[in-house]
């Protein structure tokens, strides 16, 4: 379904993704995981168009990506959560999601459609309905990342992706949201690619993982075999003394 | 040949050709217009080192203009005091005002900043045109006596020439020097980057205002000397528009670039002179210009003759 | 006493042109960050080309007045895609610079098309006063408050209840998260400049009959717009129209009892005030610093 | 103890970047901050350095209190910084960068300087000298009449490093100073680092590289959702299970 062929990706002159190449098939939940600073964000929006790669392709569905503005790529199925929310503060929260169905603002025949995403959404965050007449900007963290993850499915997006939706979250908080992500990829079949700082979270819930370091892809496995693996845990916490005098 | 010996010789020769043109040129109106080219590029440099080193707008300039201009006139022809005492008095004035009100002014950024100085200098324009009883209101104040040391007296072009151009050329070289200074590269940290200027020590705000400060003496010199060389001056020399025709000067010359203030006032100075034929195409012409040389020019003309210089160096040096 | 109300009424109806103008600033500035300096002549376009229609031409009011806008609006979005786009990140003071030189050459044009005349627009419902309640009103004022209350009705109801003005304030608020649920950042760009050049012709228009026109009313009419606005708020629209009513009363009763000359003065001098002391506005929040 | 952070806590709005926060830096130490994101270590170094004012809590210099300080005050008592996206002067030379960084440590005045007093072409001489050495230092001497903003990244970050120095600071911190980095450059850098503090300046850095962090810190501070979560050697952070569920999540 994605296939991302050696990208390379700059911020002004950091070199900040290297080489990399990720595929996934329909249905999968994929994860990326790496240390702060290591391109997982950088990959999410080279995806998305927002920071587009300099080098390599991306193809989604067998068409290719690479170049196109961040909103055609939504119009082609893919959504992205991003990191920090990202959401339209002084807007209402059903603002907020009406706006995520902001693609088929012109088509009327949607209307019905969009209505009802909107009502699973309300269904699978109860809260956001209690509060859809709220301004965003009066929401928790939690409520937050719930009405951002919804304002990305209003566009009924194939691939999800989502970055960090655990940030900054309390621990309880953070359960309940992987919850939601393990039920959305259950029932509806979206894909999801999910970036994540909380490596096991993520690993549990994922079929397969990627471990990107500092721009590079350094593992790929299934995630049950990543959550063994002693390299990821270096991967996070630097090498030991005692490696570093061996180089 | 060093950098700083090249720097020394580029601008001796500067100097003395200008010095020299009064011996190869008599015409009495192309003197004229050099001696508008001299205050304007007086009044660019000035704005320059805002703008162009500092990198902070001023729209209000044309106030500190009519500061000196204004003052020199009132203190001459109502008070009879020295012209020359009067041009120190106009400046320290000037400089006056410019300090008190560049604190809060030059608190603010970009286009508060823009609009903050517009605003300033709109208020002295009113100023100049209100208080009838002191400037003469919009038919101005006239009878400003010329200037004059021991017998001389600067009542014709060639002196007003020379008066006029020998002060520019010391203001360009004084400029110069500061440019070059650890006060001027303060000034161009606080352009690039203010935050990383302050954490290098540097107090961007006093800065600000010092820069702002000496920006508005300098003008108001300039003023002086406009108003004892024309012996007339009116409010609408000191409006907005000229404002921004001093801001169309640096740019088009180069932002940071002390010739290059020579280089935009001369030819803004100029243009309506060559342009008297297709008349009122001056202002498209300058909209025009602005908007063309800080798409495709940033650096200005005086960049792009730079390049020019450099290319033939080069090929100077190739044979 | 009659001399209060005549002042009120005037204060109140520049009031609310400086509103309109100031609305146009804050669209675009919202959108964009950026204060367009050229926003006066969308103003002076306004007044001229309806002036040119109507006058001229010959043509009745109503298609004057909407051709004039367009021509403003067509004019704006010129604007936008070849000075503001290709400068899209660079430094504020290059934006300014640019806006100013677009102002000015817009100026110059005018000048070259209709030449350096002040005209009057013939005021749309004629000139006789009306007697309202033992005051008397000319009809040019009543046409100001309405279409005035109509544009804050309609923008109002535009940027609050349909969906292509809730994207633009999603935009304004963070275009990175407006691209990623599918909004087209630039086209809303474009459209804020076309909505600001269309409101500020509008203003234009209405304000001919009583002021009459020139090439040059938009550099203070500009103005006077943007002190309504920093008076106000930015942020807020409202504001804008309380900035806009309070700085047209203030110059008004200013110009009246205090001296004509200085009317001009006294907004600039509000403006000084409000940027050193206030900078938020009167009836702005005041930002927060960002993590 | 050189630098001191006590009971830090900075609101933004609703949310709390720091809660709390205390932690002490020893003189001519190497200190690390790190922390998983949104742990608050930006937030941190931009209130000791006098860029944000914190809500609560005080910053102490050898026992000078020095919150609410500005940036340049914090330069003139030698505290200095660098950022994570590298704040070069962009269109100054490489030297003229550095030479910026001796403004606290000279005087020449605008008439000195317009004027060009020979007090002042003697100190901007020796500013010039001591420039080239700190560019020397970085090894950055050969690209000393370049624009700064046409260095290549690896580049710029020793330059900002070199400019910093230039003030003759007592405590640098460091924002990050190997992201964008390559492996040999992010050798380079730790060397660098120890030879900052073998001129006996202290260093706190925040980073993300751990192997870089492990390697040079001798003390690391972890913050976690704006909470100290525990201060050690590296070799204590590495087994400290609080730690490691901060990073790769509960178990």
């Amino acid at each position: 379904m994605l296939k991302i062929k050696n990208v390379n990706t700059y911020y002004g002159q950091v070199h900040a993704l290297k080489n990399v190449s990720l595929h996934m098939s329909a249905g999968e939940i994929v994860t990326l995981i790496g240390a702060n600073g290591a391109g997982k964000t950088t990959l999410l929006n080279s995806l998305s168009g927002i920071v587009p790669p300099r080098g390599g392709e991306i193809l989604f569905q067998d068409v290719p990506i690479t170049n196109l503005a961040p909103h055609k790529i939504v119009k082609m199925g893919i959504s992205q959560v991003p990191e920090g929310r990202q959401i339209f503060k002084p807007l209402s929260v059903e603002d907020n999601l009406e706006l995520g169905a902001y693609l088929y603002h012109r088509a009327k025949a949607e209307k019905e459609r969009t209505k009802k995403t909107a009502d699973m959404i309300y269904e699978l965050f109860p809260i956001l309905k209690e509060r859809r007449k709220q301004l965003a900007g009066t929401l928790s963290g939690g409520e937050l990342q719930m009405l951002s993850i919804g304002r990305a499915l209003m566009a009924r997006p194939r691939l999800l992706l989502l970055d960090e939706p655990s940030m900054g979250l309390a621990p309880i908080v953070a359960q309940e949201i992987f919850q939601v992500i393990e039920n959305l990829s259950r029932e509806s079949e979206t894909t999801i690619l999910l970036v994540e700082q909380n490596a096991r979270a993520a690993l549990k819930m994922a079929h397969r993982g990627y471990v990107l370091e500092t721009g590079r892809l350094i593992l790929e496995g299934m995630a049950a075999d990543l959550l063994e693996n002693k390299e990821v845990q270096r991967a996070y916490l630097g090498k030991d003394k005692k490696e570093i005098w061996e180089r | 040949m060093t950098k700083e010996k090249r720097q020394i010789f580029v601008f001796l020769i500067f100097a003395l050709v200008l010095l020299t043109i009064p011996f190869l040129l008599r015409e009495s109106y192309l003197l004229n217009v050099l001696v508008f080219i001299g205050i304007h590029t007086m009044l660019a440099v000035a704005l320059n080192l805002l703008l162009g080193y500092a990198g902070q707008i001023s729209l209000g300039h044309a106030a500190f203009f009519g500061i000196g201009a204004y003052m020199s006139g009132i203190l001459t022809t109502r008070f009879a005091l020295d012209p020359w005492l009067v041009i120190i008095l106009a400046a320290l004035s000037a400089a006056a005002i410019a300090f008190i009100i560049g604190f809060p002014i030059l608190k603010l950024k970009g286009h508060y900043l823009a609009m903050a100085t517009l605003g300033f200098g709109i208020i002295f324009y009113i100023i100049f045109n209100e208080t009838v009883g002191w400037t003469g209101g919009p038919s101005g104040l006239s009878g400003i006596p010329n200037l004059q040391i021991g017998g001389i007296i600067f009542d014709n072009d060639i002196c007003n020439y020379y008066l006029v151009w020998i002060i520019t050329i010391a203001v360009m070289l004084l400029s110069i020097n500061l440019s070059q200074s650890r006060i001027g590269r303060a000034l161009r940290a606080v352009h690039d980057s203010e935050v990383a200027a302050r954490v290098m020590g540097i107090n961007a705000w006093v800065l600000k205002v010092q820069i702002f400060t000496i920006s508005a003496f300098i003008s108001a010199i300039a003023g002086s000397l406009y108003a004892h060389t024309m012996t007339f001056v009116s409010p609408t020399s000191f409006g907005f528009n000229f404002s921004v025709e001093l801001v169309t000067m640096v740019v088009v010359g180069g932002l940071g670039s002390i010739y290059g203030s020579f280089l935009g006032a001369a030819i803004l100075t100029v243009l309506p002179e060559f342009l008297r034929v297709f008349e009122d195409f001056d202002i498209i012409i300058y909209g025009l210009m602005l908007i063309l040389i800080n798409m495709f020019m940033p650096g200005g003309l005086i960049s792009g003759f730079q390049l020019l210089a450099q290319k033939v160096a080069l090929k100077i040096k190739g044979k | 006493m009659d001399n209060l109300y005549q002042y009120l009424l005037t204060g109140l109806s520049n009031g609310a042109i400086y509103a309109l103008i100031g609305f146009g600033f804050a669209i675009i500035h919202n959108a964009t960050g950026i204060i367009n300096f050229a926003q006066g002549e969308f103003v002076m376009l306004g007044g001229m080309l309806a002036l040119f229609f109507l006058v001229f031409c010959g043509f009745p009011l109503a298609p004057s007045i909407i051709l004039s806008i367009l021509i403003a609006t067509v004019v704006g979005i010129i604007f936008e895609r070849l000075a503001i786009r290709p400068l899209k990140n660079a430094k504020p003071i290059r934006l300014i610079i640019i806006t100013i030189g677009a102002s000015i050459f817009i100026r110059g044009a005018a000048m070259l098309i209709w030449g350096k005349d002040t005209h009057a627009l013939p005021a749309f419902s004629g000139n006789d006063p009306l007697y309202i309640a033992g005051a008397t009103i000319m009809p040019q004022h009543l046409w100001i408050f309405a279409v005035t209350i109509l544009v804050i009705f309609s923008s109002r109801l535009f940027f609050n209840h349909t969906i292509i003005g809730k994207a633009m304030r999603a935009c304004a608020y963070n275009a990175q998260a407006a691209s990623l649920v599918g909004i087209d950042v630039r086209i809303m760009v474009m459209l804020s400049f076309s909505i600001s050049a269309a409101i500020g012709s509008l203003a234009g228009i209405i304000i001919a009959p009583l002021t009459m026109t020139s090439y040059d009313v938009g550099i203070m009419l500009g103005l006077k717009g943007f002190c309504a606005v920093i008076i106000g708020g930015m942020s807020s629209g409202l504001g804008t129209v309380m900035g806009g009513l309070l700085l047209g009363l203030l110059e008004a009763l200013g110009a009246g009892f205090i001296s004509a000359g200085y009317k001009d003065a006294i907004a600039f001098i509000i403006l000084l005030l409000i940027l050193f002391f206030r900078p938020e506005g009167l009836f702005g929040k005041k930002e927060t610093e960002r993590v | 103890m050189i630098l001191k952070v006590a009971n830090i806590t900075k609101a933004f709005g609703g949310l709390t970047a720091l809660d709390d926060v205390s932690l002490g830096v020893a003189t001519g130490s190497i200190t690390g901050i790190i922390g998983p994101n949104g742990a608050g270590k930006t937030t941190l170094f931009n209130i000791i350095t006098g860029l944000y004012t914190q809500t609560s809590g005080e910053v102490y210099l050898e026992n000078k209190k020095i919150s609410f300080f500005s940036p340049e005050a914090l330069a003139a008592l030698g505290l200095v910084r660098t950022f994570q996206n590298v704040e070069l002067f962009g269109q100054m030379t490489v030297l003229e960068n550095v030479m910026v960084g001796s403004h606290t440590k000279s005087s020449s005045g605008f008439l000195s300087c317009a004027f060009k007093f020979p007090r002042q072409i003697k100190e901007e001489k020796l500013i010039r000298e001591k420039s080239m050495r700190w560019l020397e230092f970085t090894d950055l001497d050969d690209h000393a009449e370049m624009r700064a903003d046409n260095l290549p990244f690896g580049k710029s970050r020793l330059l900002e490093i070199s400019r910093a120095m230039a003030l003759e600071p007592r405590v640098i911190l460091m924002d990050e100073p190997a992201a964008g980095l390559n492996s040999r450059e992010t050798l380079q850098l730790a060397k660098l680092i120890r030879q900052i503090k073998e001129l006996g300046i202290t260093v706190v850095l925040v980073e993300h590289d751990m192997d870089l962090v492990m390697d040079i810190c001798e003390t690391i501070v972890v913050l976690n959702l704006g909470k100290k979560l525990t201060q050690g050697t590296p070799r204590e952070i590495q087994e400290n299970p609080a730690v490691i569920s901060a990073y790769l999540g509960v178990s």
